[in-house]
């Protein structure tokens, strides 16, 4: 083969810049793991160790407390619910209005700052403000969760927003739209299938944060976690964790089944699915394309 | 005014317009239901937050007059805390982007590895993290390792979960070139699943990283070290103006990590 | 901490000096329709939800008035509610009791007794006693082990021992607890070995000390005399294998708190009902039962300052 | 309902975006109500950028805009309300390159896109259209024969069908002007010429004033009365078709046409 | 390097999906090494279909396909090994309708997909490729005339030229075989041409064997020696492009070709 014009071979640019950035990291890390005062050592009988305790959490988990464990979880779903409900509804309208061409820089920052100073704030510290105001109470534990929701559903959102497609936007505009149908037509249907899954994903979040709530006495599985680890009934703790993974994962599942319903329209059991169709992943090239008319 | 003429066109049928009022009834009934189930459970007190919202007044004067002059005492924490977030990020995201090609459909044509991967991750993923650092610390011992252990598991949950999504939504093209010229399912994954990706990859470790520093304030309860540790101590001796402090930092780091994070991700796509 | 509670309007008989804080009471305020008693375990928190329902029961008949006890295992989260009226009456810890007066005008009203003491001694026990104990370890009256003269539980005991603590891995509770933390640690301190000197093991309980010890999680723990009963219960050679050596100076006993936003009327109708139930033989039963209190008296503000003051003098408060 | 097209009048128009770099120099038309003009030039001429000014979405820097009774100023000048502003718009319908459908939701939905000026925010919150509305969408369907896709998502439809329903959309909107900036240049060939050919229709049967930019000459020389020839921001060819002959289309493109730059079919079947 | 086309020999292949449907059905053919084959068809007649089953991307259901010493049989009867199957993938190129490029690589990553078969893991983990290889890239990059732009990312290449990175990649492969489905179908008119006359230099330059699927019939006309015309999953015509008359395309097209199907130039400039 030879060349058949004139263009001439570049040289491998050089990319300091990546080059330099990657050796930052690595030093980083690498002094991180040299300075930190841990004895490695531990990390030998990890092995033993974990088996050891794998053994007492689970053979056998102590069956007669499922119930219990059951009900304390099903008190922390409700809180995460609720607090996920909640969170959803004010952090919504918030987003919008912490969207860069929604909404005028006045607006924007102070809602950004508020998003990113409850994200800085420790669950317990933001509960025991709210403690003051709602009392040792589930009520409360809901609040904290919804006050954690917001600083991140907050930021999702509006990031989701300003990542709308642009070309609907303009249409709108053209159109003689106001503010209204910006918001409804323009960065809606576009940002929706993800904003409805960061809804989804930060509820499964929840569920897991009460656990740290049972702390200072809002209930539910938390709560009983956190007994049951202080006095060392690992049988118990296997036992809440079974129930604890067993509730998460069914959420996950149906979870899971309402995404892919609302990208696809189609209804589908996430672990169920490969078992009954068995097809080949999608691939664009091997669908028919789309026919043009005329 | 009609803008028909009628003239010589194809008459097409009007379709008629299709009822979705029952589903979104029934969508709204039930998520209506599951909430008003969930705030009887839980006792949903509305009257107490109008009776008594001054009582967060108070604390939350306090705790918006840091005491700058506390910031020597907590610089051991924060770096303890930096370094456990530096450490399980980069253990947590350097065994998680193998587990992502493995969890992702696009990417892992072996069902049987799929499914087991998939399932293994969503245990991984149920356990709430303060629960990781309290085994841990019975396995391991108190301190920061056993911090570290427990934020690795976090994290490689959180990131698998995301970095497998974002693959199942690339583009297959280019795989499908890759196989086509006969390359292995490894190599057309490294060559064009990973370049496609590395942006999202990039931007979820960082809010991995983000996360990591908020976790270290929980796994500390149960004396796994950091900042959690601290913020123990100071808020059992209701020193709101050393709390508000730390927040400060941490609130630092938060909005630090949130810009660097975009700029990176403008920079990478 | 400063005081905080001096704005309530009325008798606010405004302490002279932290230590001796009495708390506030309001002359205005309505008079309760429900109490909530907070309680922060020093047991295991799944007996304690159990065993409090007598007592809040017996309360509640008592004072005409429904009362509700709640368990929280958080010592700032307890103080918090009593100072925003959310829980009425508090049972807490000596630290916690002067904090919520300190910060919020709560009333230290009663304080318990334990075979008749109202202060008890801290401890300090191993799992390797050959390390510790100076003397070969015997048995007590309650048949567990005991060197170094602690036997009788009355501090200060076995302190020459400590010194040998350093390096050793400690389960302590959290820096609030004063029979967990602020006596032993302070004990320490006094003998030249600091916190940092230590390995700690955080655990929330006493009995969940006893058990990181007899488990093998750590060498030493810090825990009140002798939370090795509550434990012994499930595991009966907890005595054996787990030796108390050395005893802090007394610790007061952990009392009842009362809520500076209530007349002081109620106040002490909220005092004597206690008062009252802890003399009755089913009221001796349930607080034993809670809390192995045998009994309940007045508060003695200047003693309870003792925790404060041990706290101050490791640096905290 | 007007349904007449408008005069343009477009006189000494320059544009300098704010980069500094000057798309338009001293450009002044006369469009007459219900033309259809075909605009030329090479990528980046200032095609866009001359419709674009046309309704406001670029704001000029010298000269005036007139739009049946809105006159466009020069930033600096007074400037028209917001309201004027979205009044304008709503009697220009813009058919863009990319269609700019909303993409999740149904036909009927976009088209009523159109309507958005006209309706109250409650309507446009809840979709609630009303009856006359419906109907003049309905019949703008049946216009570019489409109208059984009605209640289909957009994003079901080919790139043709998305096209007619970006058509429908400008007609519910009973523009009086409409701009198509490269309406067919995603298109293949058979739906490029039903595209242009529903462009003419509209024209000559509702007398609406049609400004289309272009790419392929064949395709401008075909449809259009009128051409008009860009070159850097300037009008280098104003006149009827016809007289746009190879001299000139030298002039625009800077080189003579090769037989490849139309795609060649000289081999006809 | 092995330089020469390879003979494909297709007996009676059937292709049915998993779906149940039919797209090939009892479809013969031969084409010698070294030809450059135009299959021209309706959308959906099976043209991509049949291509693929060349290379394996889709199992054949009945028949057997010989490519060189290599047979592909279908389902259920004894397959090839997966390591002999990435052999015969190695030595078939294939040019997609839609580039599948790696847009966030550079453009010599892309290439060297070409040489994924003959690298061993590490290399392809580290993308540390071979002088010899890269040497091998350069050159292919040289002869579609983009060697210029090996170091820039594929995002930044406009449709011709990713096209043109796209065809280094299969040459890079040192096909005996070049499959090129709708190769140009995405592109503008001159850069189509490009394109086409690239893979016909390269058929005769190289004694490549060259499928080709095309959707303008006029392409297909000039750049091939030999037209294959399918409908409905049957080859339908066969024969040189001269053969191919106007009642043979109203049999592949199901109706008289109208002057729109091809974008029309009638009107010469
Ligand atoms: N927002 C902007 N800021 C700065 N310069 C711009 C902007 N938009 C367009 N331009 C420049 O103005 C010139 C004219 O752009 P315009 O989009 O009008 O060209 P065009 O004729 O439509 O080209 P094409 O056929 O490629 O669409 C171009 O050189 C472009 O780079
Ligand atoms: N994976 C698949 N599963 C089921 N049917 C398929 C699949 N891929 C293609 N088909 C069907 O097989 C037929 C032939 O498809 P093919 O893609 O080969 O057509 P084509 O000739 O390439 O059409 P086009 O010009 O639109 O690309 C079509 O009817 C298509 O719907
Ligand atoms: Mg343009
Ligand atoms: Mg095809």
């Amino acid at each position: 083969m030879s060349a058949t014009a004139g263009s001439v071979r570049p040289v491998r640019p050089a990319n300091w810049g990546q080059r330099a950035a990657w050796w930052l990291v690595s030093l980083i890390v690498v002094a991180a793991f040299w300075s930190v005062r841990i004895k490695w050592s531990a990390l030998l009988d990890f092995p033993g160790q974990s088996a050891k305790y794998l053994r007492a959490l689970f053979v056998p988990p102590a069956w007669h407390k499922a119930g219990e464990a059951f009900s304390s979880m099903i008190l922390s779903v409700q809180m995460a619910w609720f607090g996920t409900v909640l969170g959803i509804v004010v952090s919504f309208p918030l987003s919008f209005l912490a969207a860069r061409p929604l909404a005028p820089l006045g607006v924007r920052l102070p809602l950004r700052g508020l998003f990113a100073i409850i994200r800085a704030v420790p669950e317990v510290v933001t509960a025991i403000l709210i403690l003051s105001v709602t009392g040792l109470t589930p009520f409360t534990g809901a609040l904290a969760l919804a006050i954690g929701s917001i600083g991140t559903l907050g930021k999702w959102g509006y990031e989701a927003f300003e990542a709308a497609e642009s070309g609907p936007l303009e249409a709108i505009r053209t159109s003689g739209g106001g503010m209204v149908a910006l918001l409804r037509w323009g960065v809606w249907p576009s940002s929706a299938p993800e904003v409805l899954s960061f809804w989804l994903y930060r509820f499964e979040i929840n569920v897991r944060a009460s656990a740290i709530l049972g702390l200072i006495g809002a209930g539910g599985i938390g709560k009983m976690l956190q007994d049951n680890v202080q006095f060392r009934n690992w049988d118990v703790v296997g036992m809440l964790l079974l129930v604890v993974i067993i509730v998460t994962m069914a959420i996950d599942q149906i979870s899971g089944a309402v995404r892919v319903r609302l990208v696809s329209g189609r209804w589908e059991l996430p672990l169920v699915r490969r078992l009954a169709s068995g097809g080949a992943p999608r691939r664009k090239g091997l669908s028919p394309e789309a026919t043009p008319p005329g | 005014m009609i803008p028909v003429d009628g003239s010589g066109q194809r008459p097409t049928a009007r379709p008629s317009r299709p009822d979705h009022r029952l589903r979104t009834g029934i969508v709204i009934v039930l998520v209506m239901a599951i909430t008003v189930w969930s705030a009887r459970g839980i006792d949903v007190d509305p009257a107490a937050i109008l009776a008594n919202w001054p009582n967060a007044v108070g604390n939350l004067v306090q705790l918006f007059q840091p005491d700058y002059s506390f910031f020597p005492q907590t610089l051991p924490a924060l770096v303890e805390t930096l370094q456990m977030a530096v450490i399980a990020t980069a253990v947590g995201s350097a065994l998680s982007l193998p587990l992502a090609f493995g969890a992702s459909r696009a990417a892992n044509p072996n069902l049987t590895v799929l499914r087991v991967v998939r399932f293994v991750m969503n245990l991984v993923r149920s356990v709430p993290d303060i629960l990781y650092a309290a085994i841990l610390v019975a396995i391991v011992g108190v301190g920061a390792l056993a911090g570290i252990l427990a934020l690795v598991l976090f994290n490689i949950g959180i990131i698998v979960k995301l970095v497998s999504e974002a693959l199942d939504g690339q583009d297959l093209g280019a795989q499908e070139a890759a196989l086509a010229a006969g390359g292995s399912w490894f190599g057309a994954n490294r060559m064009s699943l990973l370049p496609q990706i590395l942006p999202s990859f990039a931007s979820q470790v960082l809010y991995t990283f983000e996360l990591n520093i908020r976790a270290s304030t929980v796994i500390g309860l149960v004396g796994a070290g950091g900042l959690g540790l601290l913020i123990d101590n100071v808020r059992n001796y209701f020193l709101y103006h050393y709390l508000s402090l730390i927040i400060v930092e941490i609130l630092v780091l938060v909005v630090l990590l949130e810009g660097f994070s975009s700029w990176l991700r403008k920079k990478l796509l | 901490s400063q005081n905080a509670a001096s704005g309530t309007n009325g008798s606010a008989s405004a302490s002279a000096s932290a230590a001796a804080c009495v708390g506030t009471s309001d002359p205005a305020a309505a008079a309760p329709t429900k109490l909530t008693l907070a309680l922060v375990p020093s047991g295991d928190a799944t007996k304690l939800v159990e065993s409090v329902k007598p007592l809040a029961s017996a309360l509640s008949s008592r004072l005409g008035i429904p009362v509700e006890g709640v368990v929280t295992a958080d010592y700032q989260a307890a103080v918090e509610a009593i100072g925003s009226n959310q829980a009425q009456i508090g049972m807490l810890p000596s630290l916690q009791m002067s904090q919520a007066c300190d910060k919020y005008g709560a009333v230290p009203a009663l304080q318990t007794l334990r075979q008749g003491k109202s202060t008890y001694a801290a401890q300090m026990f191993t799992n390797n006693p050959d390390k510790y104990c100076s003397d070969t370890p015997k048995p007590g009256a309650n048949g567990m082990l005991y060197c170094n003269g602690t036997e009788s539980g009355n501090g200060p005991a076995g302190l020459d021992s400590i010194t040998k603590v350093k390096g050793a891995k400690v389960a302590m509770l959290s820096a609030a607890s004063p029979a967990g933390y602020i006596f032993p640690v302070a004990a320490l301190k006094a003998k030249g070995v600091s916190v940092g000197d230590v390995t700690p093991v955080k655990v929330t309980a006493n009995d969940a000390s006893v058990l990181a010890v007899y488990k093998g999680d750590a060498e030493v723990g810090f825990s009140y005399w002798d939370a090795r009963t509550v434990v012994k219960k499930d595991n009966p050679d907890v005595g054996n294998k787990v030796v108390v050596f050395a005893l802090t100076d007394e610790v007061p006993n952990d009392g009842m708190s009362i809520t500076g936003k209530m007349s002081a009327q109620w106040q002490d109708k909220v005092k004597n009902a206690m008062l009252d139930y802890a003399g009755t033989p089913d009221g001796v039963k349930t607080l034993t039962a809670i809390y192995q209190i045998t009994g309940m008296k007045p508060a003695d503000v200047e003693a309870l300052g003792q925790t404060q003051a041990a706290a101050r003098s490791i640096g905290l408060g | 309902m007007t349904r007449t097209g408008a005069d343009i009048r477009i006189r000494h128009v320059g544009v300098t975006y704010p980069n500094g770099f000057t798309a338009l120099r001293d450009v002044s038309l006369d469009i007459p109500a219900g033309q259809m003009v075909g605009i030329v030039g090479l990528s980046g001429a200032g095609k866009s950028t001359l419709v674009r000014t046309i309704n406001g979405l670029v704001p000029i820097t010298s000269g005036t805009i007139t739009l049946g009774d809105h006159e466009l100023r020069p930033a600096g000048q007074r400037q028209m309300a917001s309201r004027e502003l979205r009044q304008l718009r709503s009697s220009v319908g813009m058919v863009f390159q990319s269609f700019n459908l909303v993409k999740r939701t149904s036909v009927l939905n976009n088209v009523m896109m159109g309507r958005l000026y006209h309706n109250p925010a409650w309507r446009v919150l809840l979709a609630a259209w009303s009856k006359d509305d419906v109907e003049l969408a309905m019949q703008a369907l049946e216009r570019v024969e489409i109208v059984s896709k009605a209640y289909e998502k957009a994003a079901s439809l080919s790139g043709g069908q998305q096209q007619r329903v970006a058509i429908a959309r400008t007609l519910t909107q009973q523009p009086r002007v409409i701009l198509a900036d490269e309406p067919v240049a995603s298109l293949d060939p058979p739906t490029s010429h039903v595209v242009m050919r529903d462009l003419q229709r509209i024209c000559s049967d509702l007398g609406i004033t049609v400004l289309v930019n272009l790419h392929f000459l064949d395709l401008a020389r075909r449809y259009c009365e009128r051409l008009v020839g860009l070159r850097a921001g300037e009008v280098i060819f104003d006149g009827p078709v016809a007289d746009a002959s190879e001299s000139v289309f030298e002039e625009i493109y800077g080189r003579s046409l090769s037989a490849e730059d139309v795609l060649d079919s000289g081999v006809r079947l």
